[in-house]
């Protein structure tokens, strides 16, 4: 199989949906002239009709994606950065989330939610702060996140089909990582709510995603030999697939929940409390979570130690079988 | 825009049915029938109907919350006893009971209703991409009150659509008021539609007690966005007769609005001011009107029975989370 | 002691700040009318310039507590619903939270954020859903919620006198509470971060909050007998007083959490996980949590059994007792 | 509102202080010496200068973040070595190497930074009120860009401040572009002072690249606000040299700025239009300018050499984790 980057892993899927259906379209800032590479040339394709720049005006921007999606299209809506989707959060959280089921079920409501985000650009907090923990609060709202090149296009793909309100961010951390993904014209998908086995062990499940994936792939590799870590990529948040890493606890008995966003309320302690209820009698020691602490994500040199990395996720996982 | 007679007649008639059906929502709180709250319409009926009368079954349509949006979607030819059902909890809601006072109506393109005043500025500007996008001549009208347009989401809406020029009618209904707040000490214009100058958009202000009056300006609006003129600002200058909703207190910023307020006020009944204008012209007699009204009662009778003989809605929770997702 | 209600125990810490400290304002909508009993009446005292309305300018309205804060001064913002926050979210949860951190620890940032939250009312989603899950997801927030009149008029005085922003929503369903304070004129103040046994027990903890606290003191009372129920009131969800649980589990080896909010991402989620991490010995059998499912909340008939209540506690209790 | 002799030099001393400051932070960035991203601001020198240099110490400011605000908070007596040593990952720095980008000199009322376009609209209502309610002839100067009234934050705080009157001025530095957005494209009229319109806001458009026509602007509207007249809006006309922040190619729309846009851009450079100004009035002789350029890079040569040599900021977890909150 081709090699390509993550974010071209992006932009072939947007070029792919959007040949094969006329109602896909790109609402955000700077998208024709691109900020990040993902959307870089499609104007030139597709023209600003379906590669749309609005002014910085998060609530009319998001406007177009939700009122376009009652209308039938297919929007993809870029926030650039995560945090940006704050500026209309009761838009793009409350609103969506209800719209569908509140109304009766009558009515999809199609679009995608894109945005980069996470730590490793020494940016602080707005510009680092993860959001799916967040969407994943709200019902209603599909979400998920890739970690390799393969996933990041078949996930897209899987996005823009769906009709629901899917918010699916990339992590600016493993933009340029490359990956094996099939040749063009391969219409692969890769199904939301379906998790992934990035690699098989018998001692300790890691359960990781994205730049973090990484991470708990180096450790598993540093500790091989030494212990058996399986690491698993949730690709998902919701749906969550549960029943892939309570099998995979049923082999290991011990769990590592990585997880780039905040020890309160992120998504890692929604897994802890799940594993609780639905896994108590397969632990033998405590699930434990490597989170980002209880802090606004700091900029500069203090990012790289703060966030979750190899040495705290290596920590952990000794911990944990010790 | 002058009228016809055919749609002046149209227009007298959806004013009873508007007005009748502000008065039974209003019985129906008091007497303990409706679930959730009510945002009586009386006073206010014109500018909904003379909105919403002539617009095609494929416009969008945001209606205003003031009344529930009823007289907005009866003369878009919505059966409300879908939304009566709702509003009680019923099976046969148009939300299936889940959402109290909420309304959807996707096949006649009113889509929704969120607790969030301003919501509708959104996603009027994809309604209007999509519109302008399609190129059929769709409209959107977007009914809201002068207290939406302190909300920043009002600005963007407006920016986007005249920059974008969408078939989109920022349709103000100003009664004044904003619960307690005035609209004179909540904003620094006298009108509202001065907004509009700040984004070079045209606008017209109108006297929101007169139907007649309304029509013809949401007319003038309709015809330049499905032409391609771009976005219209119309101001419907008109009072709000009762409390802001059931159960809270009628005050003027933290004192009671005076008899003389109400007096005043009631001077201006939009009803009142149809029948004068419709007998004044000849286009009706007092027996048409009076069927009219007897058609009106009859129609709510129905609407009524429909809700109160729909079952209660108790879903299981588990039929519940099957609807959170489409498929 | 004389009883009021828990709305009228609000207005007395409000009267009573107010007096103390001429710093100290209410900004919101339709306060100086009332749209709930708490700031009833309050105008006549402190005047329009201190009890102050906006216009349904969200940002605008949260701008006025937010700079005025950083002007020295001590706002408490209204939000009326606790929805409503999320129309100018991004200000009130990343900006506002990370204001102190982030520009270096120099400049404290002491306001007040509250909003009548909860289910009951049966106005479905965005009029019901609660606010101190997502609000603690965000670091440096306080987050509380009082649950009697006596912690209602403390804890929302320890809120203003307290130099960080603090989330305090309460919650419709028990506006009308009575319940014991002190005489007017005893200036006591209920701290922020510390729990409260409102029950003891010995077989079983039930933590819970605000309405659901009422709830599960219902249970209790009903169980007692049967089943020995310690009923813990966190008060604080940020910082959180894990002391006081983990005492009481070293007693009853037991847990259920009550939330309103989503099993997804709820606060509720987060105690079971530091549960998990801090006292997985002590439990004898699964950390069990009552919570919203995953759905927008429906109004009508629905709230009622979809929201957390005696029943669904009842049940809990006995599955983790079985 | 005529300039004195005194107050053209210092306009002038400052707009050579801010030139440099900003080629020093382009250079370092190109260095690898600055943390995060740098937004430069060739081109754009004179507003900020111009809205600054008058200010008094208890005027709020919030800078514009073109330039990282440098141009701004220098002028109101800000030491920048802290603000540099911030921007370099230094425990000296003013947010103690935490923040990357974001400054904070709360003693001179320059409270923060964000990272959201618009985030300055909701506090300056804030500083605006706490001002009014102070009554001692506290100013507000907001600084930001065209893109930056997209947000409909911005119609918040103008209909809040206009209502309320507060002392707060809008200063918007139109550049003409958003990142690769022209301000022709995105805003329906020429001026984006015509928003003010909408409030019945006075408004003011000014060469923004001539820093003395700004600062009588920005005079005229301190001094309005200063004694309770309220607030302005200035529109202050300027350019975007270079790219929108270093390492983004320099588009418009999604084609390259082309050479011709740049040419002419170029003949409207700030510091030569000061410059010709200053010696044709025969404010300062060449020698003088020339010894004003040595102060400026001398002081620059010290804000570098203290940002360079104090320690990398790598506090332990703990020692953050106790900062997140105030006693
Ligand atoms: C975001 C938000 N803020 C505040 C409210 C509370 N609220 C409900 S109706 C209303 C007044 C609306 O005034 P206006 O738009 O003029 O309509 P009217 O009720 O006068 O017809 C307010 C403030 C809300 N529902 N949503
Ligand atoms: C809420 C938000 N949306 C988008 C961005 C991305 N962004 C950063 S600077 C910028 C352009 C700002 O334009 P303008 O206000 O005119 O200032 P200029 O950079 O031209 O000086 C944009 C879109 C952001 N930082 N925050
Ligand atoms: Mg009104
Ligand atoms: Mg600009």
């Amino acid at each position: 199989m081709r090699e390509i980057t993550f974010i071209d892993a992006i932009r072939e899927a947007y070029e792919e949906e959007m040949r094969r259906d006329n109602s896909v379209f790109i609402v955000g800032q700077d998208v024709r002239g691109a900020i990040f590479p993902h959307t870089k040339g499609l104007v030139e394709e597709f023209g600003p009709e379906r590669i749309v720049d609005t002014p910085i005006a998060e609530s009319g921007m998001y406007g177009v994606a939700f009122g376009a999606a009652q209308e039938g299209m297919r929007p993809v809506c870029d926030f650039m950065f995560g945090g940006f989707s704050y500026v209309t959060f009761s838009e793009c959280s409350v609103t969506t989330g209800q719209y569908h089921f509140l109304h009766g079920s009558q009515h999809p409501l199609p679009l995608v939610i894109t945005a980069g985000v996470g730590t490793g650009q020494r940016l602080a907090n707005d510009h680092a702060m993860s959001i799916h923990g967040t969407f994943a609060h709200h019902p209603g709202i599909k979400v998920a996140m890739p970690s390799t090149p393969y996933d990041a296009k078949g996930m897209f793909k899987s996005a823009i089909r769906d009709n629901n309100p899917v918010v699916i961010p990339w992590h600016m951390g493993i933009m340029m990582l490359k990956g094996e993904v099939p040749e063009l014209g391969d219409d692969y998908v890769v199904p939301l709510g379906v998790a992934d086995i990035k690699r098989e062990g018998s001692d300790v499940t890691v359960l990781a995603n994205s730049l973090q994936l990484q991470h708990a792939l180096t450790v598993a590799e540093k500790l091989a030999g030494e212990l058996s870590v399986e690491v698993i990529d949730p690709r998902s948040f919701v749906p969550f697939d549960m029943d892939t890493l309570l099998t995979s606890l049923e082999k290991t008995n011990r769990l590592v929940v990585v997880d780039e966003d905040w020890e309160s309320g992120g998504f890692a302690a929604t897994v802890s409390a799940r594993v609780m209820e639905q896994g108590f009698d397969l632990l033998d020691a405590p699930v434990t979570r490597v989170t980002l602490p209880n802090m606004p994500v700091p900029g500069g040199y203090m990012e790289e130690y703060v966030a979750p990395n190899p040495e705290r996720i290596e920590a952990a996982i000794r911990a944990v079988c010790a | 825009m002058a009228l016809t007679s055919d749609q002046m007649v149209l227009l007298y008639r959806n004013m009873v049915r508007a007005d009748q059906f502000n008065k039974m929502m209003y019985r129906r709180m008091m007497q303990g029938k409706l679930i959730g709250f009510y945002h009586p319409a009386e006073g206010a009926i014109a500018p909904g109907v003379g909105a919403s009368t002539f617009l095609n079954q494929d416009d969008n349509l945001s209606p205003h919350h003031r009344g529930h949006g009823i007289t907005h979607m009866l003369c878009k030819g919505i059966d409300i006893k879908y939304y009566l059902a709702e509003h009680t909890g019923k099976e046969t809601g148009c939300c299936k009971g889940r959402s109290a006072f909420h309304f959807s109506f996707p096949e006649h393109k009113v889509y929704m209703m969120s607790g969030f005043i301003g919501y509708n500025f959104a996603p009027v500007v994809g309604w209007g991409f999509a519109a302008k996008r399609r190129a059929q001549g769709q409209v959107v009208m977007n009914c809201s009150g002068d207290g939406s347009y302190g909300q920043g989401r009002a600005h963007e809406a407006m920016l986007m659509s005249q920059n974008w020029q969408l078939p989109v009618i920022f349709f103000c209904e100003n009664n004044g008021m904003s619960i307690f707040s005035t609209a004179q000490e909540m904003h620094p214009q006298e009108n509202i539609a001065s907004l509009a100058d700040g984004f070079g958009m045209p606008s017209i202000i109108v006297d929101g007690q007169d139907v007649f009056a309304v029509a013809e300006a949401s007319l003038q609006a309709i015809e330049r966005a499905r032409t391609g003129g771009g976005p219209t600002f119309i101001e419907a200058k008109t009072l709000r007769f009762n409390e802001h909703d059931i159960g809270t207190p009628d005050l003027s910023g933290w004192e009671e609005r005076s008899a003389e307020e109400h007096e005043a006020m009631r001077k201006r009944e939009p009803i009142r001011i149809a029948t004068e204008r419709v007998l004044g012209d000849s286009l009706l007699t007092q027996n048409e009107i009076d069927q009219i009204i007897e058609d009106a009662l009859a129609e709510i009778e129905a609407v009524e029975q429909f809700a109160d003989e729909s079952p209660i809605a108790r879903p299981p929770v588990e039929e519940l989370m099957a609807g959170v997702f489409a498929d």
